[in-house]
């Protein structure tokens, strides 16, 4: 493996992306404000002046056709890597994902593929209210056909998004906007931390993947399972630090297919379970989760499996913080699944 | 102003209903040879009048006029009258089948044979349609084998896409025939993704995408339009107005005071209106557009006016809300009428060749259902393994998968 | 209430729509093939001709506009019911859905509401294939200020629409068309039995309510409870009756919000959970399900809760049956949930 | 044909980048007094010629001229004109205290104001508008009182939207301002609905919804204009094409070679292109939209060509993708300024009472902005209690969101 730089999250997708342009003629890069302008969070920033604007270009504003052009260059023989500028404004592109990129090689059994990459910012954190801030990751699990991964900081975020890149399936790649230049744990209130202190924010330069379907050990424990993905690793690390509770904490990192075997080992071992996640509770991913682990687990359980996640209200403005679930929403949950 | 009155809901209806005579007037036919021909770089505004008015070659008497009539020699032409004969000797065989219940569903083109027919003539065959549920045409033209189409139907063993899918819902890659989906209008933005990722790479394939009327009203028509005037994409978009959507009159997809062609005008794509009935103005407006396409000179749209003759599908009881006699009384007639007539009047067809390669179709296409059902069909289980059921979803079947296979086994 | 007569489902669902717009002037009914043609499935048949085309009429083929145009009648004063003509076509109207109608009343802070029922046929078992045949409700629970509602039978049918329609949130009106003809327990090789040899295919002519967020005992029972809806209500009976075992089946009705306390009381008195439904399993509503079973509960199980749900594959066509949870393998869920 | 040549991808460049001059010629503008004035019954067709010229009022001399020269008194443009300077005013003393940190985000309308204010004045204030987040001139038109506004943007205990939205995403029942959408274009066929709904009911309001040229693309607006059409709901259409959509230059929405205003033709709607800087064009194409729409003759669409003049929103910095002098140069100046202008060539103004107003209107909203800050801000976390977070997700709080709220006092 190439040598490591500090990266943000920012900067290693970009790589990643240089990284497959270089490599594969076929990687094209569109969608709102990424070309001349590089994204409205810069991601893309640099590549089309380095690759040319067949390869990386704006797009018209309109997620339908924007997944629904990226289906087409699929089927081509290209791989599209698509932005949709932020995850709270994929729903009109719903149909192109759900009745077309998920389902064209069975209908077609194998004739036409869609390997698309649709990245797209999610999350809260960043006082963007209801339209910036959403976490829509359970609609994709539930859709089959989809691989749906979020990364936690910036070495999974260029493994994975090259291995989405590569990639057969169509993927949706979420990416939690307010991780993009630092490792935020909840605490809004303090100095921002940057990558650079952070060992994952050390990248290796040059190609490399993390592997879809694995899922990683954030923290190891022996106190508590916590499943959870994205920003809420580090405020369920926050929250473990803080409650001097021993969590095990897994970054599943890929959604669905997930990698269940790191799950049910953890939980058989601490008995305990806590899933977290930003989005809404209710038939949200932590709903599958909580489903898995009573499945596979359920005579090594202990207590209930608790749920801490996004309150059922859309995402509020002014009330951001008591939407978000921080360390001490989480570390009640920890002592929750404690009891008895 | 003084008060105004109160205001209304315009409701659009057709002209005729059950019970009625329908009043074609509606549809502004411009006489054969009246419209203009522009050079293939025309801009697009340009082509304003010919959204409005009607692109047409063949005269009553069957003969071919003005700017359009194509350079075609008789034998593409012959070509094209037997590809659109099979289509309708298929059709009429399947709908029969699907009454035997060999069948579980079926959509036929009756009617609208041409629109297919000659538009792949006027294609290359390595451009890629991407058709809807009526453009069985193009599978004939393209020389499909029948045996393969009539295994999809009848969803058997040797059903190419598994059974997977409803009857006529074909996906014929080697013939470039893009996979159909039941949802509407979502292959226009595939086929003006795929004309782009052709000029991204600097090929020279095009696409050609299909839609009707009714399904125009859909985002996704819109939504491809955008695009593919805003990357020049090399594709050509055809609307079928066969002036229904099942039950709903074009009218109530924005067909009144306009037609479907200005759309495209609007979307700054060159546009025409053409009669969709008359094989030859199919084939040199197809043409026309392709060539366009093929040089660099942008996409094009060609609403095709034309009737479906038959029921929206075996589902469907058209009947119950439009004239029945409505196909008979159409004034731009029977596409295969049509072509029979310019053919003979040229002395290049013939009464007893048409019913000797009528006999000859019928015959053909009694042999390939017969061998397709020597396959199998759904009604007698004969279908593919229902652990195929699991197999492409994703490239590599996942564990949880796995996992639902073995459960399906246990329980069988 | 007013005398009953032998209604189908459609019958049924027609009388709903025929007494409000009657009661309500500001009801009106709009959808593709809905107006002159009265519907594919029939249900509106007759309507424009009694109440005129300004209240009931056809729609462009546009999901996203037939439900954008809903929510501006809606915040005019309206009552819209929009018929979607099949919920695998439901897709192009997420954003309006999701974004608007059930974001309006909260993103104005109740200036604004959008009190549309939103109907559409559901579900498998008419050899439809994968874009006939699709359970979305799992996309509605997840998105607070949406109710989500499925009938099981003609008398709930009729209730729970007057209900859909008299209610000021947006409601997502899920019809298993597999049931509109007659009550449909599975067994797709034996004749069609008629909903008027059924007790709830009695349906009384004028208004009547039944209430949203009230869950119905369908089948008492003690062996164990199993929570579903629609079609599978009646498999679930099947299953029940042939395998001889004691199941107390309940009939959710309303999905989301839904009626917990008939749910907790059933499970604490069984102490074993079934969860059935026909969408596919990964994130469907059967995982939001198992989550409040657990979570309210947990210390009555005595063994996991087991899912019976679609398989995480399109519903294909051919293989319909293998794919369709029948008696046979709700049964096998039941054996397994009294193992142990 | 010979061998094609390889295809390339188009892709839309501005006239202008950074360092660089646009070029504003692809704006092709006609002269003041050109454009004709059909009458209100005209044929949406018609109007073609008008998608793509472009009514004009004002000449460079602030006169008056043409059949589009409104009749309006001398009071309703001074009305006009302080609304708009409100508007900039406003704007400009929220840019600072966003920048202060008191407001966490906001919205300019620089050099748009006429596009708001001037077609306010030509509806009733009993219909509904439909905007987006840069139709403030449209609440400072109708009265709508400051201190409301900014405790909306300072999200305090006073916002009427409870905290909720993003600054500039105001509600306004009672002024006839719908609830703005924080994703774009939803709001085209909403307002096609509530207009449908007036129909139906047989009232006499009518609706009028606002998009920009960027947000054009996205599918809603043309779902809006097929229901519009179809139904002939009293609507107005306003794109609002200020040339730019965050870094995207208006080709990339497709208005490259056709005009905003051609859609509306395309889809069987009257279309007008209209200098969107020019008062008196603004008001008299409105006023033509609002009379069609209320007399049952249908919907109309109008494209305002103006200039977004600043920047995106505060998270923006266009000099990394245009010319930061752009403003300057563009051809149809500044609406306060041509608006002042021919009132003062007309006598009904001056520069001092320019002067004087302008100073009232800042001592105004400065005031407000101190009242709305003595409710709170944001950043000092005066804002509304966490507990109504639960509260019109639904009618009546049900049990589940009971449940969260108290979890949420347990845990505060
Ligand atoms: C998204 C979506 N909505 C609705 C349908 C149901 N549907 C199938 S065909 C059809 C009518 C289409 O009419 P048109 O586009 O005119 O094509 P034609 O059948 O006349 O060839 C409808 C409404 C569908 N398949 N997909
Ligand atoms: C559905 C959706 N997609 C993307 C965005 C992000 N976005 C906000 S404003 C904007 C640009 C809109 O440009 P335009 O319509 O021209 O309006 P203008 O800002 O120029 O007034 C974009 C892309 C959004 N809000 N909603
Ligand atoms: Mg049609
Ligand atoms: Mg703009």
């Amino acid at each position: 493996m190439s040598a490591t730089t500090p990266m943000t999250m920012i900067q290693a997708l970009r790589s990643a992306m240089d990284v497959m342009l270089e490599r594969d003629p076929n990687v094209v890069i569109f969608g709102e404000d990424v070309g001349y302008f590089g994204g409205v969070f810069r991601c893309t920033e640099g590549l089309q002046k380095k690759y040319g604007n067949s390869r990386v270009f704006d797009a018209p504003i309109s997620e339908s056709g924007i997944v629904g052009v990226a289906v087409g260059m699929g089927a081509y023989g290209l791989r599209p890597v698509a932005e949709i500028q932020f995850a709270d404004y994929v729903y009109p592109a719903t149909d192109q994902i759900v009745s077309e990129a998920a389902r064209l090689r069975y209908r077609s059994a194998g004739e036409f593929i869609a390997p698309l990459t649709i990245r797209m910012p999610c999350g809260g954190g960043i006082y963007g209210g209801q339209t910036h801030s959403q976490s829509p990751e359970a609609f994709f699990t539930h859709v089959c056909g989809l691989r749906t991964v979020m990364p936690s900081n910036p070495y999974d975020a260029k493994g994975l998004l090259i291995a989405a890149i590569e990639n057969d399936d169509p993927v949706i790649f979420l990416e939690p906007k307010r991780l993009y230049n630092g490792p935020f744990d909840g605490h809004h209130d303090r100095p921002v931390t940057a990558w650079s202190k952070h060992p994952l924010g050390a990248v290796p330069e040059g190609y490399y993947t993390v592997p879809l379907e694995s899922a990683s050990v954030y923290r190891p424990g022996n106190a508590l399972t916590v499943l959870t993905y994205g920003t809420m690793v580090h405020v369920a690390a926050a929250a473990a630090q803080e409650s001097g509770i021993d969590a095990e904490i897994i970054d599943l990192r890929s959604l669905w297919p997930l990698d269940l075997d790191t799950i049910v080992n953890s939980v058989q071992k601490t008995g305990r379970c806590v899933v977290v996640h930003e989005a809404t509770r209710t038939s949200g991913f932590g709903a599958e989760l909580v489903s898995l682990v009573q499945e596979h687990c359920f005579y090594h359980l202990e207590a209930p499996i608790v749920r801490v996640a996004g309150w059922d209200t859309p995402y509020p403005h002014a009330q951001e913080w008591a939407y978000f679930p921080g360390p001490a929403r989480v570390a009640a949950g920890f002592r929750k699944a404690l009891e008895n | 102003m003084t008060q105004p009155a109160p205001l209304r809901l315009h409701v659009p209806e057709p002209t005729g209903r059950p019970g009625q005579h329908t009043d074609f007037s509606y549809l502004h036919l411009s006489p054969a040879g009246a419209a203009r021909r522009p050079p293939l770089t025309t801009q697009p505004a340009e082509t304003s009048d010919l959204a409005f008015a009607l692109v047409r070659v063949l005269d009553e008497q069957g003969h071919a006029i003005g700017p359009w009539a194509p350079d075609l020699p008789a034998e593409r032409l012959r070509f094209g009258l037997r590809a659109m004969l099979k289509t309708r000797i298929f059709d009429a065989r399947m709908l029969v089948a699907q009454r035997q219940k060999k069948i579980s569903f079926y959509i036929q083109s009756l009617g609208e044979e041409a629109v297919s027919v000659a538009h792949a003539l006027a294609l290359d065959d390595s451009d890629m349609c991407f058709p809807t549920y009526r453009q069985q045409g193009l599978l004939m033209a393209r020389g499909v084998p029948l045996v393969d189409l009539i295994c999809q139907l009848l969803s058997n063993e040797r059903d190419p896409l598994k059974g997977r899918q409803l009857p006529v819902l074909y996906s014929v890659r080697e013939a470039g025939f893009f996979s159909i989906s039941g949802n509407l209008a979502t292959q226009m933005p595939q086929a003006v993704g795929w004309a782009m990722a052709s000029a991204i790479k600097g090929d020279t394939k095009i696409a050609s995408a299909w839609i009707g009327d009714g399904s125009t009203a859909e985002a996704d028509f819109h939504t491809a339009l955008t695009f593919a005037h805003v990357y020049q994409a090399p594709v050509i978009f055809n609307v079928v107005n066969n002036q229904w959507a099942i039950s709903t009159f074009q009218a109530i997809a924005g067909g009144e005071g306009t037609t479907f062609a200005a759309r495209g005008i609007g979307a700054g794509i060159a546009s025409l209106r053409v009669d969709g009935n008359d094989f030859l103005a199919v084939y040199a407006a197809s043409r026309w557009a392709a060539d366009r396409a093929r040089n660099n000179l942008g996409p094009t749209l060609i609403e095709w006016v034309t009737y479906r003759a038959g029921a929206h599908s075996t589902s469907d009881d058209p009947t119950k809300y439009r004239p029945a006699d409505d196909w008979a009384k159409f004034p731009l007639g029977d596409p295969i009428l049509r072509l029979k007539q310019h053919l003979i009047a040229g002395g290049e067809w013939s009464e007893d060749a048409h019913a000797a390669l009528q006999q000859e179709l019928e015959a053909e296409v009694l042999a390939a259902l017969k061998e397709a059902e020597s396959f199998g069909t759904l009604a007698d289980s004969h279908v593919h393994s229902v652990a195929t059921m699991f197999e492409d979803v994703y490239q590599d079947m996942p564990p949880h998968l796995l996992r639902q296979r073995a459960e399906l086994e246990a329980t069988q």
